[in-house]
């Protein structure tokens, strides 16, 4: 479909949906509305079959994605089911008594991702991962201020490996950044650790395995060395796939950690969000929770908003509770064996993938030293491809979509290794579907040798075309149609 | 595993036997050797059984969420920061679809049907309250007053905001974890302005306390409370002659009947999103925007991941692609000014289907409706014994009842028995003496309902 | 997507859904399956996917379709949300006290429609309008039993122009059909039909306006001559939308009517259905009705069963309620003065397609003589094209699917007009849409002048290409994929 | 109208003038002149208030269906015809599709994806019953018994049609509708053979009736009553030694489990399509399908559109278009053996869902669970006081209740005021004596829900 923006379907008189008349009320002139908005005038049938082409127009896992750091897993239907039907007409202020069907969900899955990662409470507020990150960050804060602390511990440590949200948000809540740098093995030594550890110190916050798929066996030392000089540990669980069922954030001595509900398990990502960060911690940590948190009272639940000290809100209310039902959905559908399972196939698809792009001419590993078998995902580089034949990660990335290979992931920033991608095949994606992938990528890579240009013009098979405006110039960019029409029509 | 799970491809044949073979490994054991023994889990995962049926899934779903009772059963006059509007079927038709659920960060090319939809949410954002630049969506409302007044301290190189005294303490609270403690360098410090008895910003108090420490003046029209500001230009100009930014926080189903914030000379506006098509969901709905002049000072400081319009290498085609992505918290890392990470980009996509098919008028009739519906509200309450509202007040959707004889807990106790949810007891909040509830009327209120409230009311409070 | 048959994924071992384990009951080996049946093996997510992609290559409504006789309507998706929602999980032949609410909605419509139609009474039991012509056969069937004349009475006639599920069903039911030729002023003569009719007729069963757009001026004395023979009239509405609101079936002296609900009362037309044929009759034909019928005591709603007259069930329970819920709503939005609309609206925007087309090269009207204004549809030809260039009106339509414009309605058998097609404009699609059709189509004619090759090969922008297996020949027809095996693999 | 219609692009704006104008008409009443003065309704229609708003058309409608209350509120035991089967989420979704919603005839190569679905449909109903012909599907099961005795008919050259002494009804009764009335001259005369103590066919009785002016013998397996034929291939034997067709009524999704009509020499099989993941929406999910060798014979009488699988002009590519369509009513007009129009072919698409989405083993397993469940609540029925199930015959999902004291209407009302819908009432019917229902037990029921059944039983019968 050429589908036009929707933004100049308007002066037709059209309808795309009425209300009732009312009679105009009267209101001082200064603030009534003197212009009308300049919105579209389409019918109702127009706006549907609009998005719906928009719809058509957009990938998400209709092809194969493998879309590393991200875990792509199957988004249950029942889940979003359940939630459309039995959720939306809540209220977050309704009377408890009211509310018991959604507050025993959250009790229960708290303790199910209580025996999960070895915590005492779950919170589902934070709207995301980052969200987390920001509590836990918030959290700091007010466990350091409860002991007299907060003015002298005003640092938080993290890796270069990290992913960008633990040093924003630590950032963000005020705190100073102290990034570790990965050092051959492929992870910051103790060394580095103990010479920046130390009466400052309010947190280490830090993800494991990295994107690189390698796990840092030292953490548990890590742990002990922050919690000797008075620090908090964060465990961000964002690569949690590989792990589950076989480590657990609270055993390794960790404070608290994060599960991406929308990541890990199994609720869906809609191009970003609503999500949930569920954020979990330890007993010492609990008063410090956002508010309001779910109680158990015999039989019943309530929420609890009297918790003096509390971080108060990172967001309105109590949570994307729809997210959190399909969550809970997927996760008692899969059980203890099938969250075993998942993490089994994960690493083995993984490093069955690691195998065939090996194979692969000019493909090459982060961290080629490492030989042994790496955890969930694993970075590779194209560099040699880009050095032999000029064609970037980039470009083959685009050009993979014109196989229905969702663009796939390079890196985090900063790219530590050149040129990078990183696949991560996850449970839910067959052997097939795998092999799929790297036979299309090993096809881009052969085009990028014998034919570069198909490569260099692609796609060739998409709703458009590449971009060619300077975004990030600012008489270029226009984030409204009425930007643009003032920056490039006029 | 004692069968294949059909959410796990390599669960069933003999895919797993394949790959070991092929990486060469034993068992998938081998596979972990990077993790130290004496950090692995001793024994299996305690949890409830497996529901890998979903006949049986469905069933359990059901009967917990059963013991919900919802706004549909019940009648509602719940609002304070989530609505129950009227979600048009074609948002969640448009939501529901498996391509947009389903995609995470494709290029423009592969996902350019919703890097087409995130624009016209953004450009029908800006067309509502007349800024030329807007921001891919945050979390909720609280979370765009934060980010916003956040920006306004690193334009303005000051760290003190004016706020109104009464203030939705949801949103209140979330704006005071983004302004950091007391103890720490860059926290930024809270004012509160007085509200005066007309339930307006007391003109006097901002302009006494609008000096150049001063980085933002934020206020809401509707307030919390529900109260139209009868001249918000005065209230931005205040702001501006301070050099400080002028942040409004609007309700975006009244900018049909109001004047948009870009008129009269706001600077940044912010507002929620969940009225825009989207559920109430527990809670779950929220989402807000913020919005600015495109100019420089304000665009380089947006925490939000932003989308642009682009031609490309087709003559006249339009692309879509994400601009000043390295000063979002993905590029900026410890050196982000402020963060981001997933959002409520899904819902965005249902808001730019509602405000496609409302357009103009439908703004203008809604906005005429809502205020006619709980003009009429208030008027019957307040003839009641007992129940007072002050109908000086030009109100919008929310509005105050106070109650001489009854405290709220009762009088809610009481209306729930009659299969109605109460306002929202305010009772002990700032700018508040005695018991009082802050109702909801929205579209979705009949006359019949208003009727059915105040009979209720009438015998609760007999 | 390049999208496999679904049956040749079988032998994976993959499960899409699971239930709970049993035991084995026991059974006489000669009722027990010995090789279990030839089914896929895919995930949850395979199926889904698999779906999903065959739905994106499905242009339904995607696109514009004015295809003609179908009247395309916006289908609310508000009757599909109340429908899925509360009508469901609803058995039908729980008890009536349970189903008070789709009882009041079956007789609320009811009204509704007698109030459209000037009939008594109107029953939802017919899974169609071809099902609604089949009532009508058995409601005539019976009531010339009832009368003792069904032994003499066995004809009914209709006309070539009717729908072909009248003489269809009429001859099912056991009818002789006799069948009325047109005339030059486009519908038969009076004289025509009295030399037909007689003591042997059972019914008359006629649509009017025909799909030419032609309206029969003499209808109502065709019904008093029939009625005067004894025989019943029977109005196939298929054509109502442009005289909606304008006429209505009784007052024309008619004895019954039919309505597709899924046409024009804005039910979605699904491929194929689910649909309903919404049957309405005069009093002395109600105790023929099919059964169970709704009924109203007092402020309560009952299913009668107990009418020894009723012809009994065509189909099984009392009809597509959630297709009756769909329509009802339609019907509730445009209320009287929306039926007006619509129907000025139809029969304006196919005068302004007629206007248009007729400055088409080589593009003529059915019945060139007739220069009054048509109704909401006419029957246009394309004979002069295919005469200077070879391109048939079936290969124009295919190459319209290239622009997004659905492949439109040619003819129903037996095509009187040469090369025909029959758009049909409605009142849902704008003039933009009307006119994009048409540019489309003269497009397409002038690339039939200029480069027929392009029409020839076409489709070019389709899923797949044209077909070339004779579907007709036994040898080579394969309705199912063990048939295909059979007749084209092994 | 008073304002433009959000259905009706052409309401608002100025297209109306702009298309009169282009025609040359003064005004819509113009363009009517075909229709004579004396046909036109005198008066605008006098119907209930437009309801334009979709937020009161939303509240209506919601009022209106809130006075059901259905098979998820309460738990039921009715089948018959309709059963509760479980709908998996991909079903809905699936059928949801606005592409596939809103098809009509499109061409093979612009509605490609909805012509394949329904070949998945017809292929995975040959799997299931082990024949190569498969209809596209007819409104319901009483329908596809219906056209298939004309089939036979039309084959054999014969009128008569021996059937099961005790069928359901409501498919006899559509039976009897689709073989004409005595009076008439091509009517086909329904007799019935008696029935065996142990629920099935009387083999005696059958070989008896089984002369040379049988156009079919039609039975099904599992029964009205379910209960499960077991030598079908002797039944079949018998209608083919008398030159008739054997057509079997099957239960689809039994066909994991019990031997498929193919295998046993039945040459034509009908059945239900609405278990095969469609909801029962009051009733309006039934439809049927009709399956046979693919011979001539047979296929030139299928009264169904059919879709065969094709070759395109692209080499190795599949196309799926009609086959046969000229021996359709819509070529045959007045010639038409029998006749087709609009059937259920949305619900086929969900129907190919559930089939692809089962397998092989979801049918083995899903038959293996209905008879255990089944079986354990005729077992706890069986033990009550009062209350007796014939425990010897094996039975599928549907088994017979006898009651010794009380009336079933009783028996349901008492069972309805404790949140049960108790079996279908079939006292009276045909191979009935006394107070009977027929309960319906699915993968659906839970132990608990059996154990909640014999518990109010027990009460009610006490």
């Amino acid at each position: 479909w050429a589908e036009p923006v929707v933004c100049e379907m308007t002066g037709t008189g059209r309808r795309g949906i009425v209300f009732d008349d009312a009679p105009a009320p009267t209101l001082p002139g200064t603030a009534m509305r003197k212009v009308a908005p300049a919105l579209p005038e389409i019918t109702e049938h127009d706006a549907l079959r609009h998005y719906l082409h928009l719809s058509q127009m957009t990938m998400g896992m209709m092809g194969v994605s493998l879309f590393g750091t991200c875990t792509m897993k199957y988004n249950p239907r029942i889940g979003e089911r359940a939630a459309l039907e039995h959720l939306r007409n809540l209220h977050p202020l309704q009377d408890a008594s009211t509310l018991q069907g959604v507050l025993e969900l959250y009790d229960n899955f708290s303790d199910f991702l209580c025996e999960v990662s070895g915590m005492d409470q779950f919170v589902f507020q934070a709207g995301g991962g980052a969200d987390a990150a920001y509590t836990h960050a918030c959290v700091t804060r007010a466990y350091h201020a409860s002991r007299g602390e907060l003015q002298q511990r005003d640092q938080i440590i993290t890796t270069i490996q990290t992913h960008p949200c633990s040093p924003a948000t630590a950032n963000t809540a005020g705190f100073e950044v102290i990034t570790l740098t990965l050092e051959e093995n492929g992870y910051p030594s103790l060394e580095q650790l103990k010479s920046v550890v130390g009466p400052r110190t309010a947190a280490l916050m830090v993800n494991n395995p990295d994107d690189m798929g390698i796990y840092n066996p030292d953490i548990k030392e890590w742990v002990r060395i922050v919690h000797e000089a008075g620090g908090l540990c964060f465990y961000d669980h964002a690569n949690f796939n590989g792990v589950m069922s076989r480590l657990r954030a609270r055993e390794l001595g960790f404070d608290a950690c994060m599960y991406m509900l929308h990541k890990t398990f199994g609720a869906p990502k809609g191009g970003g969000g609503p999500a949930v960060g569920a954020y979990g911690c330890a007993e010492h940590l609990v008063p410090f929770l956002p508010s309001p948190l779910v109680v158990k009272d015999g039989d019943s639940y309530r929420l609890d908003d009297d918790r003096p000290d509390s971080i108060g809100r990172v967001r309105e209310f109590w949570g994307n509770a729809p997210q959190v039902l399909k969550a809970y959905a997927w996760a008692r559908a899969m059980g203890a064996e099938g969250l075993r399972e998942a993490a089994d196939i994960s690493v083995l698809s993984n490093n069955y993938m690691d195998k065939r792009l090996g194979e692969v001419r000019g493909v090459t590993r982060s961290n080629p030293d490492i030989t042994v078998p790496r955890m969930e995902m694993t970075r590779h580089s194209v560099e040699k491809v880009t050095q032999d034949t000029g064609i970037t990660i980039f470009e083959i990335s685009i050009r993979m979509t014109d196989f229905g290979i969702d663009a796939l992931w390079l890196s985090h920033e900063p790219w530590l290794v050149a040129e990078p991608f990183t696949p991560e095949a996850g449970e839910l994606w067959s052997k097939e579907d795998i092999d799929y992938w790297i036979d299309v990528f090993e096809h881009v890579v052969t085009e990028a040798y014998e034919n570069p240009e198909i490569v260099r013009t692609a796609p060739h098979n998409a709703p458009i075309h590449q971009l060619t405006t300077a975004l990030d110039e600012p008489d270029q960019w226009a984030t409204t149609w009425r930007a643009y029409q003032r920056k490039h029509v006029s | 595993m004692t069968k294949p799970h059909p959410w796990m491809a390599n669960s069933g044949g003999d895919a797993k036997q394949q790959m070991l073979a092929a990486v060469g490994a034993q068992d998938v054991e081998a596979l972990f050797v990077q993790v130290p023994a004496d950090h692995r889990m001793q024994r299996p995962l305690d949890l409830p059984p497996q529901l890998a049926s979903e006949v049986a899934l469905s069933r359990h779903l059901d009967d917990l969420m059963a013991k919900n009772e919802t706004c549909a059963d019940n009648l509602s006059f719940l609002g304070a920061g989530a609505w129950p509007h009227y979600v048009p079927a074609i948002c969640d038709e448009v939501v529901g679809r498996y391509e947009w659920q389903t995609s995470v960060f494709g290029a423009p090319t592969s996902d350019h049907g919703r890097n087409q939809a995130w624009f016209e949410f953004t450009s029908q954002i800006g067309a509502l309250v007349e800024m030329d630049f807007v921001g891919l969506p945050v979390y909720s409302w609280g979370c765009a007053i934060g980010h916003s007044v956040r920006m306004a301290s690193r334009i303005t190189g000051r760290k003190r905001v004016l706020i109104p005294a009464i203030m939705d303490p949801e949103r209140l609270s979330v704006l005071e974890n983004y302004c950091a403690p007391t103890e720490m360098e860059r926290h930024i410090e809270i004012v509160t302005v007085a509200i005066g008895a007309d339930g307006c910003i007391d003109r006097d108090d901002l302009r006494a306390k609008a000096d150049d420490s001063i980085a933002a003046i934020y206020f809401e029209t509707p307030s919390y409370h529900g109260v139209i500001e009868g001249n918000p230009a005065e209230l931005c100009q205040i702001a501006r002659d301070a050099g400080a930014e002028a942040i409004v926080g609007v309700d975006p189903l009244s900018l049909g009947l109001l004047e948009a914030p870009g008129a009269y000379g706001a600077t940044i506006a912010v507002g929620p999103t969940q009225p825009l098509g989207v559920h109430m969901y527990a809670g779950g709905g929220v989402g807000g925007f913020i919005a600015s002049p495109d100019e420089e000072k304000y665009a380089r400081e947006y925490n939000t991941l932003n989308v642009s319009i682009s031609q490309t290498r087709q003559q006249g085609e339009f692309g879509f692609g994400l601009t000043l992505f390295h000063q979002s918290s993905y590029g900026m890392r410890d050196e982000g000014k402020d963060w981001t990470g997933n959002s409520v980009y899904l819902w965005s996509l249902a808001n730019a289907a509602y405000m496609a098919a409302m357009g103009p008028e439908g703004f203008a009739e809604i906005g005429r409706l809502i205020m006619a519906r709980a003009g009429s509200a208030a008027q019957a309450i307040n003839a009641l014994d007992g129940a007072s509202v002050d109908l000086s007040r030009p109100i919008f959707k929310e509005f105050v009842v106070q109650f001489a004889d009854h405290d709220v807990a009762t009088i809610n106790d009481a209306l729930r028995q009659r299969g109605i949810f109460g306002g929202k007891d305010i009772t002990g909040e700032a700018g508040i003496t005695g018991a009082a509830a802050l109702f909801c009327v929205t579209e979705t209120h009949t006359p019949d309902d208003i009727d059915r409230l105040v009979t209720a009311l009438k015998e609760v409070l007999a």
